[in-house]
């Protein structure tokens, strides 16, 4: 065990994949002698040289193609978009072709291949740096869609991203890039794709988050915990393949659930987890769920990101609106605002 | 590198006039062997008959849809020539031709056409990309493949197929640029036929040709008469032999002329008019290589009998075999999203099941 | 009144606008003088000239990039998208500059224009030409997302859709382009965007649809009458602005809800149908909201599509699902399929 | 068109050598009135006071970030004299000194990289297009803003930022192929600055040049010293000419160098080494200029102070206008999504006046 960032973690990750297997190439925008605008490439040029760490020209239609022609080749591609919105370019690529190659071929080719990308906001960046865009992949059949929030997770989920026999992409919460964590690279952990987390146990309702909003459900339980009420805290760790079990396990013993979602709400992937869980836990419902996400308005700039953001006290306020008073609350929703 | 040497020749090369009579090619580039323009000649016959009977069938709903070559057949057919079995092509919707040619199984090649299970060969096995239908977006993944070639050590090259319409999408150009920059061994073969559906090449691009666009990625470039066989192995002759000694990437643009609407479902005569398209039948390459090689004594009168008798032989074949409907498993649905399926992939299949049950 | 099928009544719409208002433009791949490979511009090139209805290169991120340009310059692009996995390389075009424009610029700048995008199956299209991509769209905050499912709709829609301060996405459902309708063009219609429209009353369950799937709720709705079973039927009509209220009133009224979409169901639009209204009809709801979607798989071949498309077969089934009988059968969603 | 007249200078268009002496440029090209140069002159002197500002604003925190643009004024200034105050100018985020001299009000300029809201002047009466970070696609914008000019009958010009990375975005090729083919009045300027980020222009581009990429698409082309203010103009003046007399579209590729690294937040010590730099100071085209002026006996030694002293100033009002903390009000999340709110954006503002309320 040894304390890294999250940053680091992948940065070791790439780097004992890049040792374990000639196969896998890391490309993308300045991930060579820079090492990554957030670092996460650091050194690996260097230690593996220019043929498996390289820049390629800016284009990001062009590093997911190219990523897919060498993936076809036999090699195991691992990309970087250097921000959220910067990966727009790349979206027929990948929706047409990173998705959907393995079955316009009945299964002849696959195409293991990871793109990573650092995503959402909380780091004071200027627009179409901070997009939270994990629903349009995770619409689009073919993907895998992975995002950890622990250090830990990081190294492990991104180590099972490169040895999946699929293309994943693999989200990256910006803003926890600096946050340190105990990481167990080496002493292979168990849980793998599709397996949630409970992070934290608890019986009156459960909270469900991914990727940047995790500490903020954490923070939220904590504080709901001092006021006696017992959160369960649910890290769903990759969003497809779904973790029903988990989900459904917990909401049928808390009877409530939150989900929590940086994104902007509609349509989201708190909207799916929401219709999910009212599907299969509805006889143990003892309120809706509810959603906390991010408005439904275009990244804000930087200095009303607060503002924007579902933080603790959203979350707890959703907490409070679960009916535990028998007197339900729901005008806000309901009725037309002022 | 010079400036010069990356531009192309100011006309479209050429070897053989319309009338079938050889003209100076530019130098620098060889007649191709003899041998080779026969079996150039044979594949054209075979290839123009298989594209008939395909639009024939779908007339006679075997097909859904069609995008005929007739008229690109000297591309279609030098594109493969050029190319050794392990090379790769990337190829698009209208390349049937060129893949039939390659040995492909033609209920493979037009499985796509007929609504079967979308890519209905094996590319591994046949070095073939899917038929692609997004515009331009195979051009990068041939990059990718010759890059991967590189890697491995191998001397092969990609072929990239592309139409004129296709030279307009940014993934063309990233395409272009990235296999400049990696010095990748593919080859952009650009048939330019004229018309992307109803477009015609004046609304496309202002440029003096489509070639001239390889020397601002530093690629080589050159342009040819599509309509001539023995001109447009020559160049790809060229072409691919100077990517698969290191040369880097080159850009052929061929000028010729869809004859046939779009696809079946076309009505060409909404944006064409028929002047036109019969200017262009004197051009037309299978006539033109049939004088060509007959008037030099390569090709006797059996020859070309034998090889209308194989092109019937194989429409036959064809026709046969698209006679039955293609098979599909409903559950298959479930079998190629990713190489295990998901849980909630095996919840949709046990609910298809519970409907087929009902 | 007259009778139309949905492309004439788009043609018709596409028509009036271009002789009302100057600032209208037409343009797109073979719009002009071809008449789109839908005909639903047909004419338009020949009445208005090359200056008003143009074929533009072949590059879909031109063509939005063009029309915002004109827009900013003070013109209304009405743009067609060729079909929706072609609008793909336009994906950032729309989500990071037509979305965002007037957000951007504090409200300075506003972009009046329409992405006209033929979208969805059943009409035995091979791969790339039947994809439903409204959740995209759906999901990004400053579209407007509209898409009609009758030829009056189609028509006033689009004339809206055209009118309108703001960018619309106008989803246009293929196999309905052949189905007529009477539209009463000229005839100015009340509902306006933002307004669902209830087809079918009912009292024992709603159906919640829009785009391809609406005749197939009707149809459904047809047949459960038969059987006695009184369903009604709401048509979203445009997804963005949602229509809550009308919604809402329904299932409040009917304590039961299907959701029917023809997308892939994944964190679609049919998920956040669910998700809010589980939030807001809780304590009307008899049972779970169900969706009625396509499999989470990339667009089947055509003879495949069949069993893909949701049809009023499984509509019917899960309608029956609703737990009309006091016997919760939620075991083909909750447990471990074989 | 002739394919001659399509291609660029050999080498880059130059009037003034490094150290100021007068060379011969290219036939075709005027050296711009004296009053011009002068007027550039000063506006350089300021940019680049304006530029050493906005860095240092980032060290106080008063920027959240800064893409410096020192070594580039020459490019800058240039750009923003060659066009009239009814063209359109389509900057990227490195273009705050044209922005400033264009004159727009710098803390609306600055706005975007303190994190306020994000573009902070009106281009609607500024004529300059917000700055754009997603590289290359305000190309395609320039291109729909310079057809629209057209067909009102005005004849303005657009003029389009871009730097050399941007250039293998897809988007930049559509762009010049749809201005080509519509003839629009746009010129596209790009700015070599030899570094997109980390990756220098040997990993962007294997072309001879960037300016040869216009012939590829019908555009008229050319390149030029880009540190050399007389240069550019007299460039950039044809360049607007030709478009503005219907001419279309031209493409301008300038030779420059970024001398910072890319924002303060970047260490440019990761990927170029100092002696790199240190050649491009002996290019500075503020110096370059300075000579050259001084030596014709263009400008004064007063006239210099007198330039510094209005940098001063101007340095001195933009760091006391950027003390204050951009205000920011909260409910304004929901105006600017729809000319109105929907129903779903006044819920969601009715949430957050409850959370405010608390
Ligand atoms: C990205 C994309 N946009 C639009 C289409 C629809 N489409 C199919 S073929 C075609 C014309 C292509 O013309 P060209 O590249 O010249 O090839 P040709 O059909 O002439 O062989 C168009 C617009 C598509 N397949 N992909
Ligand atoms: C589409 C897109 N991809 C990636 C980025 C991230 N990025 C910002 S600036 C930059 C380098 C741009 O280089 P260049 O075009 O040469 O302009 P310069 O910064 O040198 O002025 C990159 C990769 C972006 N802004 N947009
Ligand atoms: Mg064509
Ligand atoms: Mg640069």
């Amino acid at each position: 065990m040894t304390t890294l960032s999250m940053a680091q973690a992948l940065n070791a990750a790439l780097r004992d994949a890049l040792r374990e297997d000639d196969r896998v190439l890391v490309f993308g925008e300045d991930v060579g002698p820079l090492g990554g605008v957030f670092r996460v490439t650091d050194g690996l040029t260097k230690e593996f040289g220019e043929q498996r760490c390289f820049d390629t020209p800016l284009a990001e239609a062009g590093i997911v193609g190219l990523a897919v022609g060498l993936a076809m080749g036999g090699f195991r591609p691992v990309i970087e978009m250097q921000f959220d919105a910067f990966a727009y370019p790349a979206f027929e690529q990948i929706a047409s072709h990173v998705a959907k190659l393995r079955n316009r071929t009945r299964g002849r080719l696959s195409l293991p291949m990871v793109i990573r990308i650092p995503y959402a906001g909380g780091i004071g960046g200027v627009e179409h740096h901070c997009d939270s865009s994990e629903a349009y992949y995770a619409h689009t059949p073919g993907l895998k869609v992975v995002t950890p929030a622990t250090a830990d997770d990081a190294y492990w989920l991104l180590r099972d991203a490169i040895a999946d026999p699929d293309p994943v992409v693999f989200m990256e919460p910006k803003r926890l890039y600096w946050s340190k964590g105990e990481t167990s690279a080496g002493d292979r952990r168990a849980a793998g794709f599709g397996r949630a987390a409970v992070l934290r146990e608890g019986r009156d309702a459960t909270l469900v988050a991914y990727g940047p909003t995790v500490p903020v459900a954490l923070e939220a339980a904590e504080a709901a915990a001092r006021d006696g009420r017992d959160l369960e805290v649910v890290d769903l760790r990759t969003i497809v393949p779904f973790d029903d079990a988990t989900v459904v396990a917990s909401v049928r013993k808390t009877g409530r659930c939150v989900v929590i979602q940086e994104a902007q709400g509609f349509a989201g992937v708190g909207a799916e987890i929401a219709a999910r869980v009212q599907e299969r836990c509805f006889h143990s419902l003892a309120a809706p769920v509810l959603r906390v996400t991010g408005f439904d308005i275009p990244y804000p700039p930087p200095i009303l990101e607060h503002s924007h953001l579902p933080d603790a006290d959203r979350v707890l306020d959703a907490v409070d609106r679960l009916q535990f008073d028998d007197e339900p609350d729901l005008l806000h929703l309901a009725g037309e605002a002022s | 590198m010079s400036v010069d040497v990356l531009l192309p020749s100011p006309v479209p090369v050429r070897f053989v006039a319309e009338d079938g009579t050889a003209v100076q090619p530019p130098t620098g580039y060889q007649v191709p062997a003899e041998e080779r323009l026969l079996e150039g000649f044979r594949r054209m016959v075979v290839g123009r008959r298989f594209d008939r009977q395909a639009t024939a069938l779908t007339k006679q709903g075997r097909l859904a849809v069609y995008p005929s070559s007739r008229g690109q057949e000297a591309c279609q057919i030098a594109g493969v020539l050029a190319l050794r079995e392990d090379d790769w092509l990337f190829p698009t919707y209208r390349d049937s031709v060129a893949l039939v040619s390659r040995g492909l199984d033609p209920v493979e090649v037009l499985t796509l056409l007929r609504g079967g299970w979308h890519c209905g060969y094996d590319p591994v096995a046949t070095r073939v990309a899917p038929q692609c239908t997004p515009l331009a977006t195979q051009t990068i993944h041939a990059v990718g493949m010759a890059d991967a070639l590189r890697r491995k050590g191998e001397d092969g090259v990609v072929m990239a197929f592309i139409g004129d319409g296709g030279t307009s999408e940014g993934d063309f150009h990233e395409a272009l640029n990235y296999a400049a920059v990696l010095g990748a061994p593919v080859v952009f073969f650009v048939q330019n036929n004229k018309y992307a559906i109803s477009v015609p090449l004046a609304k496309q691009s202002a440029a003096p040709a489509l070639a001239y666009k390889g020397i601002g990625y530093g690629i080589r470039s050159e342009q040819v008469d599509g309509n001539d066989l023995v001109a447009v192995l020559s160049v790809l002759d060229a072409a691919v032999e100077h990517a698969r000694t290191g040369g880097g990437p080159f850009l052929v643009e061929a000028h010729t002329y869809r004859m046939d609407p779009h696809t079946n479902a076309d009505d060409a005569t909404r944006y064409r008019d028929r002047q036109e398209v019969e200017r262009w039948e004197a051009a037309d390459p299978l006539a033109r290589l049939e004088t060509y090689l007959r008037e030099r004594g390569v090709l006797t009168a059996d020859a070309v009998d034998a090889a209308h008798e194989a092109a019937e032989k194989f429409a036959a074949q064809v026709r046969q075999d698209l006679n039955a409907d293609p098979e599909a498993d409903p559950f298959e649905l479930f079998e190629h999203v990713f190489a295990e399926a998901t849980p909630q992939l095996r919840e949709q299949r046990a609910l298809l099941a519970s409907e087929l049950e009902d």
